[in-house]
């Protein structure tokens, strides 16, 4: 053990370097649910490549006592098992932490430092040795380190051990195999290193009320409460999770045990046209309906968004964003379909936007967007991305409101549609430039006609210029009201009084959060205000306002936010400044600190 | 929710059906299309047929998307919900309409521009899902709204207004239907109202997907004699396979066809489609013999007609996922949330 | 005769009610061509409806001894040949104008107006006694009120006869029938009226070098002059003349005259997404590729402009733009694809916009446009609008000079290509972000491997962050090369000193230099620029910086130019105020003189 | 321009072509794919056929969609020029650079997602302008890159890993070509590499569309028993049809093959193949047969393979549009411009 190692006690992060299709995934899910059940906050990232099997893949599991939930851009622990990558992996480790390799295979004498511990463990010798068969090898080398780790980072074998028991409850006799396997690398660990090392786990109660779950899991339970019952969607990396988790939650909710009969619909469509088509027809059939997709969906589905804004249908849009433009990098993350959801479509189209900014939101803004889509009969898209919809986040636990009931706008149905002396789709009645819909299959009364042609507040088909501008200059009026309704930004004020502040967005508020930390740390004090919306309100509105310098930090390379802040809002273009990171990997706190150190340096703002 | 509308200002002397609806209760608002235009025609048999089937016209929801074709939808059945999609794309608005409300009637009127071009996709893909809807394509041959360029359905040497002649091989909705699986394949003529408006009436009927090809000349940019989609051609080569007579349950009067001409097929209502064969050997239920039927008659110039395939076996979308009966748009909110304990439990396999 | 009618030579409007399909298109142009070789300068609006058959119609001559090529707002000749819209034609001709109509069939007590001239012409009563056929009465009653106006507005026979000769040059025997139609109605005018009115035309020497030409033409025109042999395209409109006028000019001056073979390929795709796709593999290739289409076509190719854009790979696109959002009002003008252009795609992508203002510049900005594809290697939009795109425009005569030759950009080929060491496709060798290309079917040396995923500045493929950064960063370069390839803005200066400008786009030109005048006139001093191009260059930045309070004249409903200036210039957003047109027919000087007027009653601005 | 690229430095014993080039010099990077994937071993048959038919790399063009599939253009001839499009749209890349470089071969490399669910309409839009190229769909029933959902060929009650039954029925590449008038429809086997390499020079050779679907099983999602893209099935139910053996123009070793067993069929390079029938009443110059045929063999569970349609006598794209000779990317500006001469006679007609 080398005394350089510093003291990490549940303030470190294990970086884990496999190959995949090789089983590590649920080996590290494991290391970060002990840590979790210890009650210390975690945070798991995946940073997988875009191919099935035999390629690099990585894990990193930030244990925090603190309960950051943003890399940390230090690597104190890597499991290096991917010899492939071992010269990167090394390189990687933040001087004073720690590599575990399989030592099965000697490493190339060039391939070492002097300022990290190195740890060389046989996993594959061990695991040949103890077992038979090829694929057993390949898994039970996953558990080894597991193992190995248990010891370094003195997890708690008990708690480890439940959790097999948990995953091979149905197939007990894998229990033992597993166990055993830990066993082999916890053993080893403690026979060849001075165990536990200084960096490690120690048991805390931080995670009680909490749960662990990435964001499009928690977006498709969201759909389930909110009562959507149609799902279509074309699969695109990182949304597929999303529906795969509304078929999951719906077999379980919606089935009827004697029957089988099911209350849901979810279509595979044959392209995002056809699932944003799929999602129209039945919203405007008066079903709660949505499309989980990614970039490259939204821009196939733009003619039809179009047709939705005009033709005044709820759609739910969820695009989990990933790095464009085009392919790009499916399997990185970035908040790069701002600008596209925004204003999606040719023509005067302007859109609803919703922005978590982490599972929890995933849930709550889900169920929000539909009583949105249908108080505003418009699409309404929440924008979450790779980095909150597939990565294992801690939250605290979900609650429901079970006195909740959907806000379904103005339908008008029955009764209340009889006695109305004549229905008109288009008018506005209230004042508040939403008009009334019905809903097929309804009293005769309620029949229209929806188009995407020129119409005129009767709902009849017109080429007259002042119908026509009419009908465009209401959604004007809606898209004011919708800024009454929407989420409120959250508002984070620090300690003394400034009129220097950070305007984020979605997933960077676990790295703005930190960064701000650190900066009141050195003395640098900002205010902080996360938006939630598009089209921004008051409050967004105030926020500005009450600053004279603004740090606009988001996650891609055209300062996209700000540009909305700047058309939308009365914002000074001068007084808001972009921080901006657009990689692919979860941002960290590190760029925004050293951006504002660096302008407070020049004396630019405080 | 009153189920039978009540009845308009009575015209003297107009026919009434069951629901005490006159054919004028089957209209829409006044066409837009060009006089003699084939399409008009069609909306006459849809009105005839929907008229003919006592169907309240509230229940029944009327798609298209974008071509002269698809406007016709606002021209029948004013009574009727109706949407106009974006062109091409009304096949993926149906599914999702009929995926949240399957009780409805879902009719759908599209072009040869709009189902075979830019639309062959989502066409092709509401085939194979065997959506519970009545799809009409009104085929001319051409974008008749653009003015007149080649649809995917010109046939090889056919002329446009402007001179230029075709030379792709026509994509055939009925051959598509039929290679895509559809489970009802049926072609006729717009000249012909007593050919289609049974045709229509059996498609309405059959739960699936019913596949309705209509040759419908296009009189401003296609009626000329290269084309098999002009009224000339259509009247020389006119080649029934098959007359469907619609029969609804309420009647039952099959024993008024003669049994050796008649092959009675029962559809999922219970309901019953006779069908005539003018042609002996032809066999509504062989899917392979119907393409080599059709390829055979195309080979000598002839256009089939009627109804060339059907199968009442495969199970339409709904079946295939097992849906509730009750249209899924209406299902009480209580119902569809799982609640706050639920939602506890569940949580507990996230720790 | 009314003495009420204004005196009006040479300056005046002629609007003609008909049915579309009844053959008065060509009748129409007879009159405006007439005018026009009488030397004096006209422009023709066609106000046509979204059908085939049977629906109103209008066509608007303007003649305009100034020169103007804007609506007026005035009326002062209806022909009002549709019964149907009679009411409504009656009501819209201006005080004092002049109302000619079929008095075949009595006319509607109510539907008078004291305030202005009608004349009464038995055309369909004359034509039914003169001609035998259905269709040749239907076509003559055109060519009779033709012969009315001629008399009437003192047309010079002369010339209209050369017209009827040259029109039926192949069909010799139609020439007498037509000038005895004509004849009808020019004597009935002299026998009933006192001819001509004193709203007419006389013979003037200022078309001279002119040419009438509609925009898609001239563009198309400009395709072939570019060297564009490869042209895709899904019918839709008001672009599908602009694939039309390429099919007929690339006949004429591309078929071999002996083998029939052509230099060209014209592929009528299967929607918009193909024929996008067509471009781009043609571009790939080397050959120049262009597809036009309209707004709908945009939203439906913006995944694949975001591959171009990121695959670095040239495409023209005509966006001939039309009233949105969805299928809108698809015969009416708009200028509100703005927004969609310059983003379109997901992820962080911009691209550059040619905005022309009439068919001359059609033709310039067509030529423009291959050249800087080729150069910047990137999509190129040339934004045009359905009043350019289909309008009967004067313009100067078209010239070419004979020693351009296209500028292909950096392709590296044959010996060039042999000599470079290795060839990597996205490496900045030259510090301006633009990098090499290579031409399939070259030297192997030249192969590389186009993709849409991540690659990294030698062309392979990557998921590496830094990597993938560093070609994102070479794009953001490119931008800025962009804009100094790009044409500049035209300016027009006031004669006095003024710090208040105008900022207009495209087909707002004429609105905006006639209300300029007409300001003047009344002591409102403004400076104009004309963008001409996205990005916008130091220009722009100049002409904006120079003035205190700009207007921003624009055809749509959400300040798109303004969003555009605001977002990527350094304009200061107070000092940018919008006038804006979008009810679909083309804009007229008076909204800009009234509202400029009105903020100076205000007091706001000078 | 060098036509023929320098060989590299020589592999002792590796065998060479005409062009003097190894097999390694139609290879491409390492493969990404997981072991064992049909894909690879479709690549391997493509570098086996161009190695074989003397193509110098460069001259061919490489065109791919997006999936496990589309990546293996990446995997063949480095030396050649490729482009991965977007997802479902190779077609229409692929048609744009044909239509400006005739002279080059262009292979597409699909998959069953790609070019049968989002890219169904660009698929049957370019068979349709029989575009010159080699079409090769990888064929597993799966969406392998985004893991496993089914995909459009997915067989009815096939069985997803994660449990899901498909129910509906299958769009079969091959039957789409000939509903869709291709000029060549062939299948192969990923794991017959005897079958595929023939098939694959002969589409290649073929002057029009050459539709090939193979088989193609994904090891890690769909290669279940209940699957016909398994490979258990294929191997079980494999049914070849005609067997075609290309033979290049320099060879002309017809004889060597038992007249009465093959049928030489003449392509129109001049190239012939020779197709020997397994199956002795299969002719397949007869469209409506090939479809009948499948279906017949479908119906008992067997796939067909080998050459199941050719016809030669609907000219390519370029003969349709009468296009140049010499490639459009090739022609010089100074024959392409008019000139301003020519601008100035047009003129005369604007005023
Ligand atoms: C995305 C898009 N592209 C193009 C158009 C223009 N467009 C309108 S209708 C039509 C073709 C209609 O042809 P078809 O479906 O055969 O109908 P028809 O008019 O012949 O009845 C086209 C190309 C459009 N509306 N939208
Ligand atoms: C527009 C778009 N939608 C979705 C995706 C995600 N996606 C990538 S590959 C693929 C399916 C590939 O299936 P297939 O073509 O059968 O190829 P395989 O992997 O099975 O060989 C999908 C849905 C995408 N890349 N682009
Ligand atoms: S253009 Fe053709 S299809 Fe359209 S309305 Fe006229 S006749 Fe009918
Ligand atoms: S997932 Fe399937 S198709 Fe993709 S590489 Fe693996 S085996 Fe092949
Ligand atoms: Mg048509
Ligand atoms: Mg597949």
């Amino acid at each position: 053990m080398s005394g350089r190692a510093k003291s990490k006690l549940n303030d470190f992060v294990i970086k884990l370097g496999t190959v995949n299709g090789t089983g590590s995934a649920s080996a590290n899910a494991l290391v970060m649910k002990t840590i979790f059940r210890m009650g210390v906050p975690v945070v798991g990232k995946n940073l997988f490549p875009s191919n099935i099997q035999g390629l690099p893949t990585w894990y990193e599991i930030r244990v925090s006592r603190q309960g950051y939930m943003a890399r940390s851009g230090e690597i104190d622990v890597m499991v290096a098992m991917n010899a492939q990558t071992y010269a990167a992996d090394l390189a990687e480790v933040s001087a004073g932490g720690v590599l575990i390799y399989d030592s099965t295979w000697p490493r190339h004498r060039d391939l070492s430092r002097s300022d990290i511990t190195i740890l060389g463990i046989p996993l594959a010798a061990m695991c040949n040795e103890r077992f038979e068969n090829a694929r057993a090898r390949i898994l039970m080398k996953n558990m080894a380190y597991v193992g190995a780790l248990a010891a370094l980072l003195d997890l708690d074998m008990e708690v480890l051990r439940g959790l097999i028991e948990e995953q091979f409850a149905s197939k007990k006799k894998l229990i033992g195999a597993n166990m055993e396997a830990i066993e082999l690398g916890f053993d080893y660990a403690h026979q060849h290193f001075q165990c536990p090392l200084r960096t490690r786990v120690q048991a805390l109660d931080k995670t009680a009320g909490h749960i662990m779950i990435d964001g499009n899991s928690a977006a498709a339970l969201g759909c389930v409460y909110a009562g959507a019952t149609v799902g279509a969607w074309y699969p695109i990396t990182p949304s597929t999770s999303l529906m795969d988790g509304f078929k999951a939650f719906s077999e379980r909710f919606r089935v009827d045990a004697e029957t089988g009969e099911r209350d849901f619909c979810i279509i595979q469509a044959e392209d995002e046209l056809a699932a944003i088509g799929m999602v129209i027809g039945a919203s405007w059939m008066g079903a709660r309906a949505f499309t989980p997709t990614s970039g490259p969906g939204i821009s196939l589905m733009s003619e039809f968004i179009g047709f939705a804004y005009y033709a005044e249908i709820p759609a739910v849009l969820f695009d989990v964003q990933r790095v464009g433009p085009s392919t790009g990098m499916p399997t990185r993350t970035q908040q790069s379909d701002i600008i596209l959801c925004a204003y999606a479509s040719h023509g005067d189209t302007r859109h609803v936007l919703l922005f978590p900014a982490d599972p929890h939101e995933c849930f709550e803004l889900a169920v929000a967007a539909f009583d949105l889509a249908d108080r505003l009969q418009t699409p309404v898209f929440v924008l979450s991305d790779l980095d909150i919809g597939m990565n294992d986040w801690m939250i605290p636990r979900l609650e429901w409101d079970d006195s909740y009931r959907p806000d379904r706008g103005k339908i008008l149905e029955g009764e209340a549609l009889q006695n109305v002396e004549k229905f008109y789709r288009y008018l506005d009645v209230d004042g508040d430039g939403i008009p009334y819909r019905t809903r097929p299959g309804d009293l005769a009364k309620g029949a229209y006609f929806v188009r995407g042609s020129g119409h005129n507040k009767f709902g009849g088909y017109t080429e007259d210029s002042e119908e026509y501008q009419e009908v465009l200059d209401r959604l004007l009026k809606k898209w004011e009201t919708a800024k009454k309704l929407l989420p409120d930004p959250v508002v984070r004020r620090t300690r003394k009084p400034t009129a220097t502040a950070i305007i984020s967005v979605g997933s960077c508020d676990g790295a703005v959060r930190e960064a701000m930390d650190r900066l009141a740390a050195k003395g640098i004090y900002l205010n902080y205000m996360r938006v939630r919306a598009f089209p921004f309100g008051r409050k967004v509105e105030r926020f500005i306002a009450a600053h004279e310098h603004i740090y606009v930090v988001e996650q891609n390379r055209d300062a996209q936010l700000r540009a909305l802040l700047i058309n939308e809002t009365a914002a000074a273009k001068e007084n808001l400044e972009s921080i901006l990171h657009y990689q692919g990997l979860p941002m960290d706190y590190r760029c925004i600190v050293e951006h504002i150190e660096r302008q407070v340096a020049r004396g630019e703002v405080a | 929710m009153s189920f039978m509308p009540k009845p308009k200002i009575d015209h003297r002397g107009l026919k009434r059906n069951e629901l005490g609806l006159s054919l004028h209760d089957y209209e829409g608002v006044a066409s837009t299309l060009c006089a003699g235009c084939g399409h008009d025609s069609i909306t006459a048999a849809i009105v005839q047929a929907f008229f003919e089937l006592n169907m309240p016209p509230h229940k029944v929801v009327k798609m298209s998307g974008i071509g002269c074709s698809s406007k016709t939808t606002a021209y029948f059945l004013a009574g009727a919900h109706g949407i106009n999609a974006v062109h091409g794309r009304m096949p993926s608005v149906a599914s999702g309409a009929n995926a949240a409300n399957r009780d409805l009637t879902f009719v759908g009127v599209s072009g040869d521009g709009d189902s075979l071009s830019i639309g062959l996709g989502q066409f092709a893909h509401a085939i194979r899902r065997n959506l519970d809807m009545l799809y009409i394509v009104e085929n001319n041959g051409v974008y008749g709204l653009t003015k007149g360029q080649f649809s995917a359905s010109a046939d090889v040497g056919s002329k446009a207004k402007k001179g230029e002649t075709n030379l792709n091989p026509p994509i055939d909705p009925v051959k598509t239907g039929i290679a895509m699986g559809a489970s009802f394949v049926a072609r006729g003529f717009s000249g012909d109202k007593s050919q289609l408006v049974p045709l229509i009436k059996a498609g309405v009927r059959h739960r699936g997907f019913a596949l309705l090809d209509v040759l419908s000349p296009c009189v401003t940019f296609n009626d000329h004699e290269a084309s098999t989609k002009s009224y000339a051609h259509t009247r020389q080569y006119f080649h029934p396979a098959v007359h469907a007579d619609f029969i609804p349950p309420s009647e039952e009067i099959r024993a008024s066809y003669d049994e050796g001409e008649a092959m009675p097929v029962e559809l999922h209502d219970g309901s019953i489609i006779v069908l005539r064969k003018t042609d002996p050997d032809y066999d509504p239920t062989d899917r392979a013999r119907a393409f080599s039927y059709l390829m055979e008659h195309q080979n000598c110039g002839q256009v089939v007609t009627g109804l060339l395939y059907f199968s009442g076996e495969s199970g339409d979308m709904h079946a295939r996922n097992k849906s509730t009966a009750t249209p899924l748009a209406d299902l009480d909110y209580e119902q569809l949330c799982p609640g706050s304990h639920a939602l506890a439990e569940l949580q507990k396999g996230m720790r």
